[in-house]
């Protein structure tokens, strides 16, 4: 196996696995857009950090981390669900990003390719980076599983028994902002986004507790990555889509399988 | 009425809430202590689920003070409950999510009268059996403080009283205070040593022997609610004194 | 009265001004590397447009965003790719695998202005446009049409001269771009690591690059206006030398057609040469 | 119970539903005519809710016959209701959504005793409060057919009775069918024509009177059932005959 | 005024009027992603379209009326969230699209220019659509309000109450795809899309009535048009951001207004 693909098939698994659990989160929590904002509010990160002449990763990190904490706060009042608050704060950052580029004008960069990655294209220190982010965020998914799934269940509840529901909840925001602002650089924005919920999707219907589901979306998830890549390398399909189409193709074979089951 | 050793819970003072430009709460107070059992008691839109939740600090009240005892734990039993189903969740998992082991939401479900729900998702639960499971789960917080927003809503017959029971015997058993609202004036009497008659205000407050007394309380629940509790009175004294006082004008519409 | 012309691109631009008269101004609507899927016209944008005596661009399969806007303005286009007497690159000649390359037409390479040849080509046919536009001038632009047409035969020859030296060196290319410029020239265009800019390559395409580029090529060229850490890793991993090709004129330093092409060649010439001792 | 002449409405014959493996509802049979009140009783998880849903078409029965007279109008209280708090929408604007003028709003509103909320957000009702807006606006269907679950559950003491009354007032009003799900044994019985007890399948069917004998009632219900009836008799007929039956067995809990 | 500004304030001003009351379903139903998800299974229509050589209109609207079918189906299980399932058709269309270029290769034709229109080049036929359908839908909505609203407000009770709720709410789908499908190749997709939701959800705020919702939707909509077209003209931002961004000011007021008067 050429090592291209094998530094692909590292980062697209460590990916994966850690998107499963995450991607639950963002199906139960109605935040499947949340991969697609923060892309947005990158490109406005982006925008600003040229136009302040700071270092570009650290403008794109400090634009992730003002969208989760907008949504944290937007999410306060309860008249409007995640989707729209989402939809809104994503094409308001795109708009800005798009307006501020135009008027600083730094014409000849494309910015999306500052932004996003081909899973083709990861290398060693990649492969590195997402392991080791991977495991942080794991472990941090794991000491606050309870307390992140309280939240979830039912809020009021969670908070009466004693537990800090907005410190919570932004935690699971940044957790979820890292991941894809990381993923995104490495694997690109349409694989990341899809690997969340995806997979997490299609694993409901195969679960009865949310711990299985966020099991059986890793596994969904990492079988995605390696069958896309196999459909990549046979059919010559460019990588990230067929990731893709495989973990749909998931989805479609677990909604036929619980229909059976009927 | 209760041990004057018997340390304070939580206590609200003044409490006012307002929204929407109405005044839901007007300066209420009420304290709840260890091993005590307050009742809420009030007509719709009186104000109780809105007194207990300021109480929970799950709504910021307006003006008052509220105490609440450092690190108070506490079982909650909301009036209703809605849960996203995207989530796929058994009544087993959504009652060990507190920390409470298989063995012991087991017990509780058993206490309950839901044993046989354990492996059912949570969202396909019939009214009642929501009721007992959320009680359950209330139980296995191992609470000091048990706060219940109508807990026998939709529980069947049998059920109501052997729920009522069962708060009753945990409060002796847990030592815990128990913040209960309820419309089934017959059966929380018996059990209830402080009882908060809300309308907006606190109408009146005390002892039930006390408040079914008071003008005020005769005002608000009148001769319907004296014909319930002589049901109540039947149960416990076998006594038919109150039978006959039964106002024949309100069998109009029997 | 002077005239306004509009061109889509730089190189397109870098042409006109050979033709157009002292006082005729010349403006280039978008930035190259502009993402298409992002771009919204600005008023100033649109203002251009409307009051543009003469449109310039290559075509809707090139400046695909620009269809609609140029849609009302049928009158003052100037669309290259429809332009008789154009060369183009034979479809799929340097290329040995499998994959279904498309015959001209739809898929052919756009990137025309890479041709000089072509380039006179669109000079004469703008100088004709101008002419008629500005009857008064038309003498004018014609000489100066051919004075453009006789610098290019020179610039060719040169080009030719220099570039003959590494015509059997192979190369891969990052897009799939330079058609108009291979061929004309002859060099040994060997792959291309993707179809176009946007499109990412699959990995099998990845392996067999990884499989024939070593022993094919010895240079691999990038561009700035993509994220081609990939093509210069994959550079570095099969040992080969990268440089970077520029057929827009991103860089400031082309003033001029001319210096364009010859930038171009020198890029060429510079990597596949200096390649062949090491 | 009720004249042959009077319109068969619904009809269910040997109605089975079964849900992830379990059977729901096992062969039940139902029918609802113009002018009679039916009620369903049975314990939690018997399957009543799903029997209602069943005949409304809400859920798909897996075995037996569903008849529906054609073009039925039906007015329908479910025994919960979520709403997007995304959507505004005041009590008003819901109850005039199905068609009925403001005035008529007003009016139905007021018969549930609710004619204050007119202008309020409907989410954020209390629960006794969406209760009565929800029977309002079942009401205002100008319906054949009343369909309610657990209509007075949270409702408080005064509107319990209230309702009830209600309901029995609208069958002679509109000469609908009224197919009714309750725990309250005692202020049910009083209006109802026929009694379904459900537990699974129908264990006894007829006349409260005919029912509250059945052996089958009183091993589903028990002397509790028994209790609650007295209170009701001791309304209809002030005779104190039963007051002394009550099982002594049962004080325990009181 | 020239006249691209009064072609592009017409094509505005249409796609505002319409986009108030159909954005406010999409706030409503948790809908705010359709219109990027169209946009995808567009591309997707466009592919297919170029590889079966059939008109590109025609395969772009039937590419959106089947994602407007796949949705109402995968919604009859109401297992997984409106926002879910629009991610996931989303990405796998766009990801489906990507890998049917590859392999087609239609070489090097950027087919997001195919698709998205934008809102400065305007021509008087294109207004004439707009209108035409504006009209058209308008008509719709108000034939349909009374179902529209009932099944968005509790689907049982409508359908006890005789409503044929999938019939309604294929309808609205429908409909809000012909509107997406015709503003995307008129105003661009970011202009639409932001058009439906933004101006919905400030609304949200200052309505008691799903009626008012629908009509300040509108209001907030038209001046954001114009709003943004004078911002465009004035400093020379693009004239599509500029109207989203101008939309955004209106939500951001929108919160400012309802936090006073508490
Ligand atoms: N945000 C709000 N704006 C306006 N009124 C509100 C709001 N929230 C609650 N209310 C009103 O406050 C009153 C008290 O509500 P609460 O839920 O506390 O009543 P309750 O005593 O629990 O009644 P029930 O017995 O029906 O449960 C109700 O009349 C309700 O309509
Ligand atoms: N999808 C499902 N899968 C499995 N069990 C289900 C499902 N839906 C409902 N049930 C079960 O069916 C039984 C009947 O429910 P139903 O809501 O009809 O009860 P009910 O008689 O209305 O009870 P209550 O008095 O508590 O309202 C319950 O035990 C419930 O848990
Ligand atoms: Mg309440
Ligand atoms: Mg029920
Ligand atoms: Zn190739």
């Amino acid at each position: 196996m050429p090592e291209f693909l094998l530094l692909a098939l590292a980062a697209g698994l460590g990916v994966a696995l850690i998107a499963g659990p995450l991607g639950c989160f963002a199906v139960w929590r109605r935040m499947a857009y949340f991969g697609d904002t923060m892309a947005h509010s990158a490109l406005l990160g982006v925008t600003f950090g040229l136009i302040l002449e700071v270092n570009l990763n650290a403008a794109v990190a400090v634009g992730c981390l003002l969208l989760a904490l907008a949504l944290v706060a937007l999410q306060r009042s309860r008249q409007l669900a995640t989707d729209t608050l989402l939809g809104i704060l994503s094409h308001s950052t795109l708009a800005l990003g798009l307006v501020a580029i135009s008027v600083i004008s730094p014409g000849r960069i494309n910015l999306m390719g500052y932004l996003f990655g081909d899973i083709l294209a990861t290398t060693g220190a990649d492969v590195i980076t997402i392991w080791l982010v991977a495991a942080f965020v794991m472990a941090a998914l794991i000491w606050l599983w309870k307390p992140l799934l309280a939240i979830t269940v039912h809020e009021d509840l969670a908070r009466v028994e004693g537990v800090h529901v907005s410190a919570v909840r932004t935690a699971l925001m940044l957790l979820m902002a890292l991941v894809i602002a990381i993923a995104m650089k490495v694997v690109g924005v349409l694989l990341i986004t899809a690997l969340l919920i995806i997979p997490a999707a299609a694993a409901r219907r195969l679960s009865h507790t949310p711990e299985q589901m966020a099991v059986t979306a890793s596994a969904i998830g990492a079988s995605s990555v390696i069958g896309g890549l196999a459909a990549s390398f046979i059919w010559d399909w460019p990588a990230g889509p067929a990731i893709v189409l495989a973990a749909a193709a998931g989805f479609v074979l677990s909604l036929a399988l619980s229909t059976l089951r009927r | 009425m209760i041990p004057d050793t018997a340390e304070l819970l939580v206590q609200a003072q003044h409490l006012s809430v307002e929204r929407g430009g109405r005044t839901l709460l007007d300066s209420a107070d009420l304290a709840v202590h260890a091993g005590e059992i307050v009742t809420l008691i009030g007509p719709n839109g009186a104000g109780k689920t809105t007194l207990v939740r300021t109480i929970l600090q799950l709504m910021q009240h307006n003006r008052g003070k509220l105490y609440r005892k450092p690190g108070l734990r506490i079982g909650y039993m909301p009036q209703k409950l809605h849960i996203d189903p995207s989530l796929p969740l058994t009544v087993e998992r959504f009652l060990t999510l507190g920390g409470a082991t298989k063995a012991q939401a087991h017990k509780a479900l058993e206490r309950t009268g839901a044993e046989h729900l354990l492996k059912q998702p949570l969202q396909s639960l019939s009214g009642g059996e929501t009721q007992r499971v959320l009680l359950a789960r209330a139980l296995l917080q191992q609470p000091e403080l048990l706060v219940l927003d109508e807990p026998v809503q939709g529980v069947d017959v049998a059920g109501q009283a052997a729920l009522y029971a069962l708060i009753n015997e945990l409060r002796h058993e847990l030592g815990c205070g128990v913040l209960l609202i309820s419309h089934d004036l017959h059966l929380v009497m018996a059990n209830t040593d402080t009882v908060v008659c809300l309308n907006g205000h606190v109408c009146c407050q005390g002892h039930p022997s006390q408040v079914t007394a008071d003008p005020a309380y005769l005002e608000l629940f009148g001769h319907r609610a004296e014909a319930q509790i002589a049901l109540y009175t039947h149960h416990h004294d076998h006594a038919h004194d109150q039978c006959g006082e039964i106002d024949p004008e309100h069998s109009h519409h029997a | 009265q002077p005239l306004e012309l509009v061109t889509s691109i730089k190189p397109l631009a870098l042409i006109a001004r050979e033709i157009t008269a002292e006082d005729d101004q010349v403006v280039t609507l978008l930035p190259p590397g502009v993402s298409p899927h992002a771009y919204n016209l600005r008023m100033s944008d649109r203002r251009l447009l409307d009051d543009a005596d003469l449109l310039l661009w290559v075509g809707p399969e090139l400046e695909t965003f620009l269809r609609k806007p140029l849609q009302s303005q049928a009158q003052k286009l100037l669309t290259l790719s429809e332009l008789a007497g154009l060369e183009w690159p034979e479809a799929g000649a340097s290329h040995d695998h499998d994959h279904d390359h498309h015959h001209h037409g739809d898929g052919a390479d756009m990137h025309l202005w890479l041709n000089p040849r072509n380039a006179v080509v669109v000079a004469r046919a703008l100088g004709e446009r101008l002419a008629e536009l500005r009857p008064a001038n038309a003498v004018d632009y014609r000489r100066r049409v051919e004075a453009f047409a006789a610098q290019i035969d020179l610039l060719d020859a040169e080009l030719e001269n220099m570039l003959s030296k590494v015509k059997d060196q192979g190369f891969a290319v990052y897009h799939d771009g330079y058609r108009h410029f291979v061929d004309h020239f002859g060099l040994n265009q060997v792959d291309f690591v993707s179809l176009t800019p946007e499109q990412t390559p699959g990995a099998r395409h990845l392996y067999h690059l990884q499989q024939h580029l070593g022993a094919e090529a010895v240079c691999l060229f990038t561009e700035p206006y993509a994220d081609t850490r990939a093509a210069r890793d994959l550079a570095h991993k099969l040992d080969l030398r990268s440089a970077e090709l520029d057929p827009l004129a991103a860089n400031e330093r082309a003033n001029t057609y001319a210096e364009l092409l010859m930038r171009l060649g020198q890029s060429f010439s510079a990597c596949l040469a200096a390649s062949k001792g090491g």
